[in-house]
């Protein structure tokens, strides 16, 4: 299947875009993609400790497995206020 | 509990939201937070601040914040205004109501809020200084 | 720590005073706190409160406050307006300002001062009951 | 000696009035002005254990000994905010 990737904040800097398609064996789980999406844009590696990843509005466990229509989006810590 | 959110490229207007309020006879305590650009960010001088939110997720992620409220304190209405885009410093960024029975619930809950605000809510800044149209996004390694 | 104190009759404006507000670039953060005159007082219906003071106590216990508030916290500023005379359900009876670097300290300081006002300074209110002119000021044995 | 005591809030419905002096011998304490003033007003005993006491602007115990000059007000639990 094939999904849609988001990135907030200096993420799109350091992947030089807002949002790419991924496509993805079904089973596939966000830690999976997160590997993939790190090998495509290297400068995403140093910040895997700290990336905050979400299933549409919610945030989601490294195991969830990612379903057909699923949009997920990666950043880093928040900083409201 | 009411609740009213905006977030929101226009200025926050701390005059038309005080007109605005409303409390029943019940309400003995009204707490409010206003967070302001700081001129220092990290010990570096600054000119401003930039937010950026991932709208409908933080939008969805307050909605989970004012339920919990809910459940915790006997609150009557929360009002929560974050400013995106380019603010200056000085300029007030978060301004918060609180409206409740005592002040204790007020106090409590407005700082869950902001602290809860803190740790889940999609919301990012980027700090602009001196003589830069706009700074790097990226942090120094 | 600028400070500024007012035990008045006068009602409280909120508009005016947010207008009086001043901020230098270091501060991040704003807490107000309003005290609402209740429409009950233990759970009888009231309506409205008549507040008396030691005037001059009360504004000498308000700066020893502020002085501890002064040693504690990095505050650049506290405004605190007391209403004095008869109040009405809904008016306001308190007005707090604090403003700090930052937020924890902005609430752990107004929190502080009105804990510490109801500890010592010395105001009193009287409830005003539906049919009454005036209660009694006796508390019932 | 002779000392002007204030009274606040509902003491002065207790007492019947706003002020009043007291003749005291040299070395009196606040504790024996109050039981002075609990017999001249007896409303005021029952309200013994919660009154507090001041001289001029500043709260004192009951063993600060009385000087000449002093105002003394007698109140009971304040209820700002």
């Amino acid at each position: 299947m094939t999904i849609k990737v988001h990135f907030y904040s200096y993420f799109k800097d350091l992947t030089g875009c807002a949002e790419v398609w991924e496509t993805i064996p079904g089973g596939f789980a966000i830690a999976d993609l997160h590997q993939r999406l790190m090998a495509r844009f290297p400068r995403l590696g140093p910040m895997q400790k700290s990336t905050l990843i979400a299933v549409g509005v919610e945030y989601q466990p490294r195991d969830y497995v990612i379903r057909e229509g699923d949009e997920i989006s990666l950043f880093p810590p928040v900083q409201g206020g | 509990m009411r609740r009213q959110l905006s977030i929101t490229t226009a200025p926050i207007n701390e005059t038309v939201l005080l007109g605005q309020r409303s409390l029943s006879s019940d309400m003995g305590a009204v707490v409010y937070f206003l967070g302001v650009v700081r001129g220092t960010e990290q010990n570096s001088i600054i000119t401003g601040l930039h937010y950026e939110a991932f709208q409908s997720m933080a939008e969805h992620q307050f909605e989970q914040i004012f339920q919990e409220m809910e459940k915790r304190w006997p609150i009557e209405s929360v009002r929560l205004i974050h400013r995106l885009g380019m603010l200056k410093v000085n300029e007030p960024s978060l301004w918060v109501e609180v409206v409740a029975p005592h002040r204790g619930e007020a106090f409590a809950a407005c700082q869950f809020l902001i602290d809860e605000m803190k740790r889940v809510v999609p919301i990012w800044k980027k700090t602009l200084k001196p003589g830069e149209g706009r700074v790097p996004r990226v942090p120094e390694a």
